[in-house]
């Protein structure tokens, strides 16, 4: 808490991606508290420009923007969610694994990493999304976004891992009686997290410019509300051509708005537990 | 049960590497045939000195546990340590073969507080109860001339590098080991503050029994403080002894290249003559024959061709075909 | 210095080959003698004429190929192509005898006879691996026994059996056999892997560019076009280039034409229609006025239910007409459609030929339609004022119904009236729970599932509407939108509930055994397998005798004979009756042109053909074309 | 030779594998897909002819058997590995019998120019730029275009083409539509400028998000490379600015991005999909979105195994030249 | 050969002010110090790490940026009648004066060098941005005096990794050196090399500083090296300079008692008695001491230690030393 009180204060990128964060979870939150049921078509006039009544305008299904981006903004944020927690899982699992247990092990999982970083991606998600087409729910599509976001995570855990070993300190605390799994999670894992960090924006950037690619081929679950599928519907009814800019201007902005803030809070994080950087915090040496 | 007579033995301890260049790959030894001894129950500190690429780190790391020997046999009380499970090693070794690195700050994680380790040593081990280990730490720390008070809830970043060194030699004595392996521990430090750590290493000695082998390539703390030292070269131990021997009256012509080296804050002892450098380190470890020979004074043709043997002479261990007839 | 310098010249290079480009058409026509067409996909075999082999025919059938007869969806009539007059077949109709026109030319000057007709016949009869004429070479030998040229102009087909129906193999909806040049194909080795590149046509246009990535084709119409079908009926030149172009979706279609490098495109969105008015004031539809779109393609669009899903429900006709009188068809018309599209109780597309054939006599028949709501209370659902409201709503909308309500919005239709529904549902079992959502009679909640494909305009809209309207009637309803592949492929497996396929139970012609006949009992394949396996086209899994009684009865007559209309008319009662699909609107296609550079497309005030460009019998069109000065 | 066996033969043994998995992959998935190619070209073909019962089962035999989809799994499988050897990636099923290597071989080349020069160019700007603004991180130009750029990059890539199109083509009609070039191919100016200006729409949304990723990268390498001690030595010495930020900062930071553009040129097979889909260009992105969406096996498979070669080729060319781009590189 | 001072810093006073997290701090690193570095002389400098010998020799480089700030005090230089004060050097200066007149030898790091050019080439940057050679006159230039030096010409075509680390500081001393510098500042050169090494690097710089009779300013903790390059030691503690000697008074008879620890506590051959290492350890600069910043760590603190500065006192000719011990001749030490 002491932590996050620090950062408010001292790093201005984080204060700025807290308050954005902020503000899309208030966003969350109000979808539970939204008038309409998210896939109630037709419960307000349709097409409406943005208004005091309607603060996004309306859509051409009769549907209110701004509830329907709380919506959007809850189940994007959760298929990204899984998605990282599931990439993420994966690929620190595999990373530790091949960092630490080595050997065998470590060829054997580099290169079934190796081979998958190899293998195109988007033409697979794709291919699976067409396959699954109409069983597709966000939940699927956030375990399916997961497990095709780990090999490039895994790999590079790894090497993290490989060099936090080599470190002194790895020695001190193999001396001072340490198990494995506390090195690991108590001194290793430290470094890990403003990494992993980092690597979780990527990773929300990956499934959310994902789960909008698919949404615009039509593979996504049209029926839930994401970004995706604002986006798709509003082209679906020609926003742009027909100058219906709020029904496309809202799921867009929500995308860079949610990246954009995940981003600054991760840059401030990573200056902030940088030990160089904490250094100069904490002294600054003559 | 009888205790083994050594304490520490290395029997023609031999590490092997493999060095890639661009598109090229040269094995090397970077522990090349040491042998030497420490015995059980009589604590000395020895000395491993020897510029850096000669092969000490890799010694301590094989002695540590931490690299496993390409040949020959490391015994610590007469179990070989290569052969130590993981679970042994945890519960029996590491109680009894502590570390001290070189660089104190390196040694701790920047982001933990250092007296975790402090704490973990004694909750580890089960040196005392729980309740117990502040008072215990207290004490260590006071051997090393610290107090708790200094140290807990201090970044590593927060204290001096001879600070740090010291909570470093404290965790190392937690245990109260047998063996303590310090890798150059004070050539991070100033040289005002170099003294108080070596000091410290000879207190305990003395006063814990601990047997300390102490790696430098500063040979004027180590002939301050050892009992023994080795120097090594490219691999290779080309003298061992008393330290007042091989220090005092270096007979290998590399010690003594090293021994003039020292500058001495003494006006009266500048250098005199020049000396001649190695170009490449990495050629001298697959040089043929001696590996001192190129820019060896005495330098002889068989030296250019044959690997001198070690030879005994004046109660000391020297790897030098000038030695080669003298009586032992 | 040298850096910015190097910047400097790329910016300006750049910019000089931006302007240098006359923003447009990938070809150098001059625009006055050429006619756009939006070309409905990418083709992916450039360059490959060879239409008895490939798949990728509209437009290019249109323009260069011709078969014996065209029948007009608009005016339901015959035209005649190669043949001079109609098929003529002996008493038992064992044998087809078709006359030639005399007057046809090939594009190299040779004349077109009886021995192309026979070449062409027994050609594709006999080669294997002509999957563009897979289905013709099927027919074909199941139906025809010998063809015989009697004289250069004359041609007699032996049939197997007796069948009134051979010559629609030669009769166009959307394509019929293309005649082959005897004089070019047999010196060709292997029909099925040639690409006959500079094809000998008999069609008007000859094509003499396209593009290698597939985008457009450009034709140039032929010095000869007064000897061929087109030319001579409509007796008009038509443009001398047309180029077919894809653009891709709608909205690039209405970009394109405000950009004037489109004259005529497909069909749209109806926001991106809306569009085109708004940027492009030559351009128009079927009306130039609301409703605008063209409503006469002879297909219907219906929410068909798969009896064998959810443990058999919707194989309970009450359910089905529950589920009917649920659906308010002035508001899925108007709020969904636009009010653009014709409303029709029945499979029959409310055309003004097929109107007088069908919908007109079975007015009464339907007004008179009673059904039991249970315990003998009988209801009258049909209300023949819909196409009035649906004129009183377009009038508040400030439109002018430029018309008949009942020649403009189709005819009457199910009432709106959710309280017969509940009856009905109640009586079967059904009720509601504590939420006041429907419960199955089981008592679990009765969800419906919908498949639609998104890229069919009509058909998902309709979808959803009928998802709003029952929800709101307190059903659960999940509409699932995934790609047309998608959607076939669970149509064809059976796994939906409700699907929104198109179907006409009756030909521009008037005739419905082509159509019906895949509906027979003996084709019925059950739910989780193919229902084409055996050939049929029943993907509602409607497994009733009574049917196969109905197309037995058509098969035996002529098909142009007053029996023939008599038959399918009752089975079009008993189809009703049962409500085996919830017909709604027919096909409308927002088929728009721009009438900056050409004029003469067909419209409502001149529909002497349809104006389905891309169907084999749109050649009509593209020759009806004069220039706009 | 000790490197051969220890680095080259394990990696080219690692390639291998990699190849042989991502081939057996995509055999495997089109096959799992519930959508069969033979049912789809048969509902195109009777989706607007009314055909008789008998013919449709006719038609369906034949098509199974003129595309190959006789036999097992397991049979089909070790058919296709056979062709594969021979470079034989069979014929197409929409287009039947166009064999696949035809229709990739003709879209390909707009792809590779595209993707290859646009890639080009993104790198190469970000790299500048973004070594720039690292060098003078306080200037305001930094600042503007870094916060500029960190928005911009989240945008999904949809998103930015889409916007390009409809402003430059509708709302500025100056581009056009779609399409890859005007006229017939050639060495004439007019097709040659017109293969720019086709290609600009697409090249510019691609390049946008490029830069915008290389920016951001090369941003924080430049500035950790900056406070290192030989470029503060350099500046002791008042070299130039200039001299510093290319022979100094760029060089070094050059190399992880070598590798970095190595992998993204492996990665164009699939790069184009989004990108030709919005702009209609004719390259294989369309080809494979087509393929998708009429499940045409053979050329869905087609492109994802050039699309595997072309990633691992690249890594391992990269992995293996790495020696000689860096003179510091050692091998353990 | 030694004349007037080529280098003069009269009250400097440098803070690093910095403002991080909010909080304002000031670290006098360098505070109130004047030393006066005569023409042709090798001066020394001693001291702890962070004592500020670091920060007096980037003020007296004239190379410091924020948040390092001279708060008071001048650095004179003067070549030849020239003056410039260094603390205010424009960038035109530095292309002028920076190798040309006033060079930097820095500490042995593996990363001096630019890792991915030839030796030759780097060199070539150095020369031609001071005298517009072009490549091949830097080579020529660069080959000779690599020769002159003794260093093989063979690294000229190397890269920087494939040179031993003593070959690496030999070879940025004579790319500091190469155009022949009046003033040259080294900056702890022999920190982290073996002693073999570490003496050849101070062959070499003696080398250089005799030949042309460069002024050499010298860093380093180890007195061992001031003893055999120095001719003058100037001792810091905790930012003061508190005593300055002759390299031979100096050692010999060092009268502050923190420069006196400094000798003693150091091991030689001779003896292996017990020696001590001075307690405690050295301040933080943002809070020194009062008094006499030594007087915390000081046996032989007095009362006025404590709260009054004591002030530099002459000794004898050139032998200068802070220590209120030394203003009463019956106290003073050894």
């Amino acid at each position: 808490m002491k932590t996050v009180l620090g950062l408010f204060r001292y790093s201005p990128s984080f204060r700025l991606g807290a308050i954005i964060l902020f503000l899309v979870l208030v966003l969350l939150i109000l979808s539970f508290f939204s008038p309409y049921p998210p896939d109630k078509r037709r419960v307000v006039p349709r097409n409406e420009p943005p208004s005091l009544e309607y603060v996004m305008g309306t859509n051409s299904q009769g549907q209110d923007v701004f509830w329907m981006l709380t919506f959007a903004v809850r189940n994007s944020l959760l298929v990204a969610g899984l998605a990282v927690l599931i990439g993420r899982g994966i690929g620190v699992f595999l990373g530790l694994i091949s960092g630490y247990l080595g050997g065998t092990w470590d060829r054997v999982l580099s290169a079934i990493v190796d081979s998958f970083i190899v293998i195109p991606r988007l033409p697979l998600l794709i291919l699976i999304a067409a396959m699954v087409r109409g069983q597709m729910t966000i939940i699927g599509l956030g375990i399916l976004l997961g497990l095709l976001d780990w090999a490039f995570p895994s790999k590079r855990y790894r090497s993290q891992i490989l060099s936090l070993k080599e470190r002194d300190f790895t020695q001190t605390a193999i001396f001072s009686g340490m198990r494995t799994f506390k090195i690991v999670s108590q001194e290793h894992l430290p470094f890990i997290i403003p990494f992993l960090l980092a690597d979780i924006v990527s990773g929300f950037l990956f499934a959310i410019g994902m789960e909008v690619t698919l949404a615009i081929f039509g593979l996504a679950d049209m029926n839930s509300q994401t970004i995706g599928t604002m986006i798709y519907w509003g082209n679906y009814y020609q926003a742009l051509l027909t100058n219906k800019v709020w029904v496309l201007a809202a799921p867009i902005g929500a995308s860079i708005i949610v990246v954009v803030g995940f981003y600054l809070v991760s840059v401030g994080l990573t200056t902030y537990l940088d030990p160089r950087t904490r250094l100069a915090r904490l002294q600054v040496k003559g | 049960m009888q205790q083994p007579k050594d304490l520490l033995s290395a029997e023609h301890l031999t590490k092997i590497f493999d060095i890639r260049q661009g598109f090229s790959s040269k094995a090397f030894h970077a522990v090349d045939d040491a042998n030497f001894q420490l015995v059980t129950g009589k604590p000395e500190i020895f000395s491993i000195a020897g510029e850096s690429g000669s092969g000490k780190s890799t010694l301590a790391k094989m002695i540590l546990g931490m690299e496993l020997p390409s040949l020959g046999q490391l015994t610590y009380k007469g179990k070989p340590i290569a052969n130590l499970s993981k679970k042994e090693k945890r519960s029996w070794f590491y109680s009894e073969v502590q570390p001290v690195f070189q660089d104190p700050f390196a040694a701790f994680s920047p982001l933990k507080r250092i007296d975790h380790y402090l704490f973990e040593t004694v909750a580890n081990y089960k040196v005392v109860r729980r309740s117990e280990a502040d008072k215990y730490i207290n004490g260590v720390l006071e051997e090393v001339g610290l107090s708790i008070a200094e140290v807990k809830g201090r970044y590593p970043n927060e204290l001096s590098g001879g600070q740090a060194q010291r909570v470093a030699i404290a965790r190392a004595l937690i245990t109260k080991p047998s063996l303590i392996v310090a890798d150059e521990p004070v050539s991070m430090l100033d040289a005002s503050l170099r003294m108080s750590i070596v000091n410290m290493f000879r207190k305990l000695k003395e006063e814990n029994g601990v047997t300390i082998i102490y790696i430098t390539h500063d040979l004027a703390t180590a002939y301050y403080s050892a009992d023994r030292i080795a120097v090594m070269l490219r691999g290779w131990i080309v003298e061992m002894g008393p330290v007042e021997k091989v220090l005092g009256n270096p007979m290998h012509p590399y010690t003594q290249n090293l021994k003039d080296s020292i500058p001495q804050a003494d006006p009266d002892k500048v250098w005199d003559k020049t000396t001649n450098l190695a170009e490449m380190e990495a050629d001298e470890y697959t040089r043929k024959g001696c590996r001192f020979a190129g820019r060896c004074p005495a330098v002889m043709d068989k030296c250019k061709t044959q690997e001198p043997p070690s030879f005994q002479h004046d109660g000391r261990a020297v790897k030098c075909f000038l030695y080669e007839d003298a009586v032992a | 210095m040298h850096k910015k310098l190097l910047a400097f010249l790329a910016v300006s290079i750049l910019t000089a080959l931006v302007w240098a480009q006359p923003s447009g058409l990938p070809v150098d026509v001059p625009r006055e003698e050429l006619f756009v067409a939006d070309q409905i996909y990418r083709y992916s075999n450039p360059g490959d004429y060879n239409l008895w082999m490939g798949g990728q025919t509209p437009h290019r059938h249109a323009l260069m190929m011709e078969t014996l007869w065209y029948r007009d969806q608009e005016t339901g009539e015959r035209l005649m192509g190669a043949a001079v007059s109609d098929p003529e077949y002996n008493d038992d109709f064992t044998t087809m005898t078709v006359h030639l026109r005399d007057n046809l030319l090939w594009s190299d000057g040779v004349p077109f006879s009886a021995d192309d007709l026979v070449y062409t016949v027994q050609k594709i009869n006999d080669t294997d691996g002509l999957t563009g004429s897979g289905g013709w070479k099927a027919q074909l030998n199941q139906y025809m026994d010998s063809v015989e040229k009697i004289d250069d102009t004359t041609v007699v087909f032996n049939l197997k059996e007796s069948n009134p129906r051979f010559h629609s193999l030669f009769e166009t909806r959307w394509n019929g056999v293309y005649m082959m040049p005897k004089h070019v194909i047999e010196n060709i080795d292997d029909l099925a892997t040639n690409i006959l590149e500079n094809p000998v046509v008999l069609g008007a246009y000859k094509p003499i560019q396209f593009d290698p990535t597939g985008y457009w084709e450009l034709y140039e119409r032929r010095d000869d076009w007064e000897n061929t079908p087109a030319g001579i009926i409509t007796g008009n030149p038509g443009p001398k280039y047309v180029m077919t172009i894809f653009y891709g979706d709608s909205a690039k279609k209405a970009i394109a034409m405000s950009r004037g490098e489109l004259d005529v495109y497909f069909d749209a969105d109806y926001e991106a229609f809306q569009t085109t008015l708004d940027t492009t004031p030559t351009a128009r539809s079927w009306y130039t006025e609301f409703p605008w779109a063209y409503p006469n393609e002879v297909s219907t669009r219906q929410l068909v239910f798969n009896q064998e899903s959810a443990d058999g429900l919707y194989a309970n006709k009450d359910v089905r007409w529950a589920l009917a009188l649920a659906i308010n068809i002035v508001e899925l018309q108007t709020d969904y459609i636009g009010g653009v599209a014709k409303v029709t109780p029945m499979p029959v597309p409310p055309t003004a030929s097929l109107t007088k054939l069908y919908l007109d006599p079975m007015e009464d028949w339907l007004q008179g339609l009673q059904i039991d709501l249970g315990n003998g209370e009988m209801y009258t659902p049909y209300d023949p004022t819909i196409p009035e409201q649906i004129a009183s709503w377009a009038e508040g909308q400030g439109y002018t119904v430029p018309g008949e309500p009942r020649d403009v919005f189709g005819t009457g239709w199910w009432k709106y009236d959710p309280e017969a529904a509940e009856k009905l549902l109640v009586n079967n079992g059904f009720s509601r729970g504590g939420d006041g959502k429907w419960l199955k009679p089981d008592g679990t909640a009765w969800k419906i599932q919908i498949i639609s494909p998104p890229d069919e305009n009509d058909a998902f809209r309709m979808a959803n509407a009928a998802a709003d309207m029952w929800s709101e009637f307190g059903i659960d309803v999940d509409l699932q939108g995934p790609e047309r592949s998608v959607v076939d492929q669970n149509r064809w497996v059976g796994q939906f509930e409700v699907s929104t396929p198109w179907y006409s139970f009756v030909q521009a012609s008037g005739d419905s055994w082509p159509e019906s006949r895949g509906w027979h009992p003996q084709y019925y394949i059950p739910n989780g397998e193919d229902f084409r396996s055996k050939g049929g086209t029943n993907e509602a899994r409607i497994n009733d005798p009574k049917i196969g009684e109905f197309i037995d009865a058509m098969a035996s007559v002529d098909p142009s004979s007053p029996e023939n209309i008599q038959i399918t008319q009752d089975f079009l009662k008993y189809f009703t009756e049962e409500m085996y699909f919830i017909t709604t609107i027919s096909f409308k296609k927002f088929v728009t042109w721009d009438e900056r550079y050409w004029t003469g497309f067909p419209t409502s005030e001149n529909p002497d053909y349809m104006p389905l460009y891309w169907f084999h019998g749109g050649k009509f069109a593209f020759q009806s074309l004069k220039p706009a000065q | 030779m000790k490197l051969l066996r220890t680095f080259i033969l394990p990696r080219i043994v690692q390639y291998l594998i990699v190849i042989f998995v991502g081939i057996t992959l995509t055999f495997l998935i089109p096959r799992l897909s519930p959508i069969n190619p033979v049912d789809n070209a048969l509902g195109r073909l009777t989706a607007f002819q009314t055909m008789s019962p008998e013919a449709t089962v006719a038609l369906r035999e034949s098509l199974m058997d003129l595309y190959g989809l006789n036999g097992n799994l397991l049979q089909q499988y070790f058919s296709f590995w056979k062709r594969v050897v021979a470079f034989d990636l069979g014929p197409s099923f929409t287009v039947f019998p166009t064999p696949v290597t035809k229709l990739i071989g003709s879209s390909i080349g707009w792809t590779i120019g595209l993707l290859s020069l646009s890639i080009v160019i993104a790198w190469i700007l970000g790299l500048i730029l973004g070594t720039l603004a690292g060098f003078f991180p306080n200037s305001w130009w930094a600042r503007t275009m870094e916060n500029s750029l960190i928005v911009v990059y989240p945008i999904p890539y949809y998103i930015v083409a889409f916007v390009l199109l409809m402003l430059l083509t509708y709302y500025l009609p100056i581009f056009p539509l779609v399409g890859g070039s005007k006229g017939a191919p050639g060495f004439t100016w007019s097709y040659l400028s017109s293969l720019v200006y086709y290609g600009f729409l697409p090249a510019l949304s691609l390049i946008i998000g490029g830069v915008a990723f290389r920016f951001i990268i090369s941003k924080a390498l430049t500035s950790t490379e900056r406070s290192s001690d030989y470029v503060r030595f350099a500046e002791m010495a008042a070299l130039p600015k200039h001299k510093i930020l290319f022979s100094y900062l760029i060089r070094n930071t050059l190399l992880p991005q070598v590798t970095d553009l190595g992998l993204s040129l492996g990665l164009i097979f699939e790069g184009a999909l989004i990108t030709e889909a919005v702009y209609g260009y004719p390259g294989i992105g369309s080809l494979l979105l087509s393929a998708i969406n009429s499940a045409d096996y053979n050329v869905i498979m087609g492109i994802t195994l050039l699309s595997i070669f072309g990633i691992a080729t690249a890594s391992l060319l990269v992995d293996l030249s790495y020696p000689l781009i860096d003179p510091r590189v050692r091998y353990s | 050969m030694q004349g007037d001072a080529i280098v003069e810093a009269k009250d400097l006073k440098a803070y690093y002010i910095t403002k991080a997290y909010g909080v304002e701090r000031t670290v006098k690193a360098v505070d109130d110090i004047s030393v006066s570095i005569k023409a042709g002389e090798v001066y020394g400098l001693a001291g702890e790490s962070g004592c500020g010998k670091s920060t007096l020799l980037k003020v007296l480089l004239g190379d410091f940026q924020p948040p390092l700030t001279v708060v008071e005090g001048s650095v004179a230089y003067d070549f030849e009648g020239q003056t410039k004060d260094a603390t205010k050097l424009s960038e035109q200066d530095k292309r002028d004066i920076r190798w040309n007149k006033v060079s930097y030898i820095p500490q042995g790091s593996m990363h001096v060098l630019n890792p991915v050019r030839r030796i030759q080439d780097t060199f070539h940057d150095f020369i031609t941005t001071h005298k517009g050679t072009s490549k091949s006159q830097s080579y020529d230039m660069t080959r000779k005096y690599l020769r002159d030096l003794g260093l093989p010409e063979k690294v000229m075509r190397s890269y920087p990794h494939q040179l031993s680390g003593g070959m690496r500081q030999r070879v940025t001393i004579a790319l500091a050196t190469i155009l022949w510098p009046k003033l040259i500042f080294a900056d702890e050169p022999t920190t982290a090399l073996d002693v073999v090494v570490q003496r050849g690097v101070i062959q070499l710089l003696k080398d250089i500083q005799q030949k042309e009779g460069s002024t050499v300013v010298l860093i380093t903790h180890d007195l061992g090296v001031h003893a055999n390059l120095a001719d003058r030691i100037g001792v810091l503690y905790a930012g003061k300079l508190v005593e300055e000697a002759p390299t031979r008074t100096i050692l010999k008879s060092p009268k502050h008692p923190y420069t006196q620890f400094l000798i003693n506590s150091l091991p030689t051959f001779e003896e292996r008695s017990a020696r001590e290492g001075i307690p405690g350890r050295p301040p933080a600069l943002d809070h020194p001491p009062s008094g006499c910043r030594f007087h915390p760590r000081c046996p032989m603190a007095i009362a006025k230690c404590s709260s009054i500065e004591p002030k530099m006192l002459e000794l004898s000719p050139g032998h200068r030393a802070a220590c209120h011990l030394l203003e009463e001749p019956n106290h003073a030490a050894a």
